[in-house]
């Protein structure tokens, strides 16, 4: 049964970051590196692009949307053979 | 006895039509589009995913069509030991489902690539290169975006050891020195196999290339290997 | 009520027009419909300064089974089938964000070839931008290119040719067009008149949003960065390519009356164009249309350009089925009206009526203006600048000059571009880009082919507008010629100026002229074209640019030419031996000056020459042809070699001879009717003989073979040489790696 | 001149968000969405996709670092025309 039935839930607002793993190669973040050197930011290292998603996720409380969001990464919103994740529940500002 | 072929189609496909055709004109064998809602594949001897952006390979190719209700029947096809070959998009989708081992990534250059090239051929007793000779040189087109396979060197020693490399990016004489690979595929692999070899997953478009009109026929070399095996689902049916 | 100059100003009105409206209507009109005319009666939509104009194209002929007026045209292709194309500009969405402006370009016309009932099977575009030294131009080069790559590979149609050029009258305001061609039987073409009084009206695909708003109107405006205050459209290809199928498949059942794409001004401009067409009325409830956001006023629904979204009109009794196919492709449909029979548009918000007004006002009654045109002196000085002052190359000049040539981006190769382009989808592409002057696909179930390329030297249509008009038609025909297919009729996209200005007023005429000019000669009619004018940034405007996108017919797809020599044969030039340095490539390059007539064109040899050439081609006595167009007979020659990377040893004596002994206009000048061909020794009498009869005068200018392009001891190059500068000429410039990958469709 | 060669300078870590402005059509969220639904996570109302990028980048104080990052993401790493952004910035962790 899926959260949404729950009378109390709250809509929260959830923060996906998704990054390549270290050891593979990223050569989009490579480009973006040697575009910000082309322009003159030599003081920038490197660079690592990644994936950023915000959800708007209902729930009854926080704990339990974060352990359905840890299972919506690893199933789909991350590939764990090449990405690793993090994410940010918050309850959402209601509008 | 004919091959029944199945080209699983996604929202977002679109090589569907191109192998269709390749099965129907290049092989004269029996192929049937089946859309992903559908749930079962009992009729057919073969399984083709064909290329495209399913879901318009929005976050990352073959993700969410590996969640397609028609995915459970694949899986069930692919380990009763069917014949199984993901192209280009479909091949993004085996990896995804974790069918085939391995990711692939935005092309190194990350831009799209479309050109024919040459491949060589690494295995010759997988479902789909039964036909072929070792070492054999096939000329096909690649068409995309997201073809640099990569694993952890660990994996991809273990394929090498395995055999599970099924075709690498050649030079037109067979030389694999890197200079031929259009994505930076580790290894210059363009296609591998399962450990049982029924499930293959390449980058280049064998269903494009069945026709010398159109630049070549090399394709069906490898569509019609099912054919040669007698195939039908090998150890079922 | 006194509307103020802001309010109009809001919808691209003039005070006349106002009134004009007032008049027809017998009172003011309601917000809604103000919006509506501001989008019905812009420019790009009504053709207020281009209508009187386009009515000079010759639109019949013996191929033609529909022409102007619907979504697209059609011409009979044989076997019981048709080549429905059309193309048409994006180029303000493009010039404000280049990747989702072409990407939505690619969607736009697309979906007008499939709301005729045809499968979409090529696409081309036709694309000018600035100086490519220049960073907003490689910003835009590499945006532009990336959308149009982006939308069509993820729809699985092969883009399969174009053209590009660069010239700083584009830098602030780049042209996109894009063309796209299908294929149908004929009896499944479809038409956009809205018929049968209580048949539902459908809208199905995306959810409307606020993007996009009164596009329409502000692509007729001056200063498109400015004005265009919209949310700008983001394209979603993998929606769109559901449509397709959803849509075709619609057509096979007896449910379907109408059916029509909303691009520019939204569901106003297609509940409009149908209710006109079919002379009904259409009422719509705005409440009823799904939105992508929430507060969204009629005003708002009405004029967003949100992409990816049909009209259908449906008979009642087949609305379950229609919605089981769309369903069946996950699509979201919504009855949100009815055909009516007082031929008014209607549109309600609930029960409130928001707008009401004939639909033929909006269309038919649209103003238009005839100006007066007036060629500015500044280009007269130009044109009649003394070609003689110019000093001769030196004959040890000659390689460098060729190879700077070959590596300027208006010359150079393309396959950086192409390479982006899935190009073999469909399984249907028979003669590749860059391996011939147009592109060859097959149609399957059939023997035939189509040829089709886009074309139009805009330098040309600068210093004479006339002649300008007529090269980009007798260039395209010659291109399709070239592989061997006999031109079956043009599209078109005009691409101007303010109109209001009287110069540009003057080159619209006159290219309209020369166009016709030429179609007539040529004997290709128009069946579809596109407008698009303001087309200027600060005062400049661009170089005039009348696109011609063409289509042409193989009998057997199997007798086709290419331009890369094969070896061991003779090359003949046929036509014009000479030509003229007059607007050329090279005086601009190489001497900086955009000046001099562009060549002159005779259109009765252009017939003879292009006819001979197909000739040749059918029957097997050829299988290699080229024209020559910017960069002369060297650049022609030299690419010749390079595309197969097979050496020519010509000796162009006669060449030079006719070229008044300058070896700069006998290398590089350029020429109209000017083909050259490859032989082999035991086809050559047969060869001659047929141009004898033909009345073509021909030169044999050499022999293929080895690794180096030689031409009378002047050049003496290896072929990879010159590759290798043609290769780098849009390379050395590099292209903008993409660095936004999660932009919407960027990923392949 | 630019930052690095400052001797006192530090190593930043700087995580950029980009996000598409609120009314721009997000297919790629959409299609996040539906994704989720199939797998039966109906309790997720709404996905919006963007870019998440880590960089690091040399600097003498936070101030200067934010204030070059803004122009990074002005000039290359946001498209304002349709996309907006917000960044981090905190000093590395050694290694
Ligand atoms: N330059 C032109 N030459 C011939 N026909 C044209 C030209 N410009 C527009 N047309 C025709 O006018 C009609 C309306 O064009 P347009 O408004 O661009 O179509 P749509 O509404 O499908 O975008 C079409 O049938 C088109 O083919
Ligand atoms: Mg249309």
């Amino acid at each position: 049964m899926s959260a949404t039935d729950q009378k109390t839930d709250q809509i929260w607002l959830v923060e996906v970051f998704v990054s390549l793993k270290p050891a593979v190669n990223d050569p989009q973040g490579l480009a973006i590196a040697d575009g910000l050197h082309m322009l003159g930011y030599d003081e920038v290292q490197d660079v690592r692009a990644g994936k950023y998603m915000q959800l708007h996720v209902a729930g009854a409380d926080k704990a339990s949307v974060e352990s359905r969001v840890s299972e919506m990464c690893e199933k789909l919103l991350a590939n764990t053979v090449i990405e690793s994740y993090r994410f940010d529940v918050r309850q959402a500002q209601s509008e | 006895m004919s091959t029944r072929y199945a080209v699983i189609t996604f929202p977002g496909s679109n090589g569907e039509h191109d192998a269709l055709k390749a099965v129907e004109l290049g092989l004269q064998q029996p192929v049937e589009p089946v859309w992903y809602k559908e749930t079962s594949l009992d009729r057919f001897d073969a399984l083709l995913l064909p290329g495209g952006f399913s879901y318009g390979d929005y976050l990352r190719p073959g993700a969410i069509a590996q969640f397609a209700p028609i995915m459970s029947a694949v899986e069930e096809f692919a380990s009763a030991g069917g014949p199984v070959l993901g192209i280009c998009n479909g091949f993004q989708v085996l990896t995804e489902a974790r069918l085939l081992p391995g990711a692939l990534l935005r092309n190194q250059a990350l831009e799209f690539r479309c050109r024919w090239l040459h491949v060589r051929t690494e295995n010759n007793q997988t479902a789909w290169t039964s036909s072929l000779d070792m070492g054999e040189i096939l000329y096909l087109p690649i068409a995309h975006g997201d073809g640099r396979y990569f694993a952890e060197p660990e994996l991809v020693q273990e394929l090498e050891d395995n055999d599970q490399i099924v075709f690498r990016y050649c030079s037109p004489t067979g030389e694999t020195d890197g200079s031929a690979n259009p994505n930076g595929s580790v290894n210059e692999i363009a296609g591998i196999s399962n450990r049982a070899g029924n499930v293959v997953g390449l980058m280049p478009h064998p269903e494009r290339a069945y026709d010398a009109l159109i630049g070549g026929a090399d394709g069906l070399r490898i569509l019609s290997a099912v054919l040669a095996a007698g195939a039908s689902k090998l150890g079922t049916s | 009520m006194q509307v103020t100059p802001e309010v109009l100003a809001e919808v691209a009105l003039t005070r006349d027009e106002y009134d004009l409206i007032v008049e027809k209507l017998g009172r003011e009109p309601s917000p809604v419909e103000l919006g509506m005319f501001g989008a019905m009666w812009s420019e790009h939509c009504g053709y207020k300064n281009s209508r009187p104009l386009l009515k000079r194209f010759p639109t019949t002929g013996e191929h033609v089974l529909q022409g102007p007026g619907e979504n697209a045209g059609a011409v009979d292709i044989g076997d019981g089938l048709a080549a429905v194309f059309k193309i048409e500009s994006h180029n303000h969405p493009s010039a404000v964000e280049p990747y989702q402006g072409a990407a939505t370009g690619v969607g736009g016309i697309v979906r007008d070839i499939f709301t005729m009932g045809a499968r979409p099977t090529a696409l081309l575009n036709s694309l000018r931008f600035g100086p490519l030294t220049e960073p907003r131009t490689q910003y835009l080069f590499s945006g532009v290119v990336g959308g149009i790559g982006g939308y069509g590979n993820c729809l699985g149609i092969p883009t399969v040719s174009g053209d590009i050029f660069f010239h700083k009258s584009y830098a602030g305001n780049p042209l996109v067009n894009a063309m796209c061609v299908g294929i149908a039987p004929q009896d499944q073409i479809t038409t956009a008149e809205a018929s049968g009084v209580g048949n539902l009206v459908v809208l199905v695909g995306a959810d409307t949003g606020r993007d996009g708003i009164q596009g329409a109107t502000f692509a007729s405006v001056v200063n498109p960065e400015e004005s265009h205050r919209g949310v700008i459209q983001v394209g979603n290809p993998f929606l769109e390519k559901l449509l397709i199928e959803a849509c075709l498949e619609l057509l096979q059942t007896p449910h379907v009356v109408a059916m029509q794409d909303l691009g520019a001004a939204g569901l106003t401009s297609s509940a409009v164009e149908c209710a006109s067409r079919g002379t009904v009325g259409i009422e719509i409830d705005v409440d009823q249309v799904s939105r992508r956001e929430t507060g969204m006023t009629p005003y708002e629904v009405m004029l967003s350009e949100s992409q990816e979204r049909m009209l259908v009109v449906v008979r009642p009794e087949g609305l379950e089925a229609v919605q089981r196919i769309f369903d069946y492709y996950d699509l979201h449909s919504d009855v949100i009206g009815t055909v009516t029979d007082d031929g008014n548009v209607r549109i309600k918000s609930g029960d409130e009526v928001v707008a009401d007004v004939p639909a033929r006002i909006y269309t038919d009654e649209c103003p238009t203006y005839t100006r007066e045109g007036i060629e500015k002196q500044a280009v007269v000085t130009l044109r009649e600048f003394d070609l003689n002052s110019v000093p001769d190359l030196e004959p040890t000049q000659a390689g460098d000059a060729l190879k700077r040539l070959l590596g300027a981006p208006n010359i150079g190769s393309r396959k950086p571009v192409t390479q982006t382009y899935d190009h073999t989808i469909l399984s249907n592409t028979v003669v590749a880009p860059i391996k011939a002057d147009a592109a060859v696909i097959r149609v399957k179930g059939t023997d035939s082919g189509l040829a089709v390329k886009t074309d139009c030297n805009p330098r040309y249509c600068y210093l004479e507008p006339f002649a300008g008009g007529a090269h980009a038609v007798a260039e395209a025909a010659r291109n399709v010629s070239c592989v061997g297919a006999q031109p079956l009729a043009i599209t078109n996209c005009l691409n101007f100026g303010n109109p209001e200005d009287p110069g540009v007023y003057y080159q619209m005429q006159q290219a309209v002229d020369g166009m016709s000019a030429a179609c007539n000669a040529l004997g290709i009619p128009v069946i579809s074209g596109n407008v698009s004018l303001y087309n200027e940034s600060g005062d400049t405007a661009i170089f005039p640019t009348p696109t011609v996108g063409i289509v042409g017919r193989l009998e057997d797809v199997n007798r086709y030419a290419q331009m890369g020599f094969e070896g061991g044969g003779a090359v003949y030039v046929l036509g014009n031996a000479a030509g003229t340095l007059g607007a050329s490539e090279y005086l601009e390059l190489l001497h900086g000056r955009t000046a001099g007539a562009p060549p002159a064109i005779d259109l009765e040899q252009e017939v003879r020459v292009q006819t001979v050439v197909r000739n040749l081609i059918s029957s097997g006595i050829i299988n290699v042809a080229h024209d020559t167009s910017e960069g002369g007979l060297g650049v022609a020659l030299a690419e010749s070699c390079i595309v197969s990377g097979v050496g020519l040893q010509a000796d162009l004596a006669d060449v030079l001879a006719a070229s008044g002994d300058r070896l700069d206009r006998a290398l590089f000048g350029e020429a109209a009717s000017r083909i050259f061909v490859e032989v082999s020794p035991d086809k050559e009498a047969e060869l001659t003989e047929q141009l004898e009869d033909a009345g073509v005068a021909f030169i044999r200018v050499g022999d293929t073979g080895g690794d180096r392009l030689t031409i009378n001891g002047m050049v003496d190059e290896l072929v990879a040489d010159l590759e290798a500068a043609w290769s780098a000429a849009l390379l050395s410039h590099s292209i903008d790696p993409d660095t936004s990958s999660s932009v919407p469709g960027r990923s392949f």
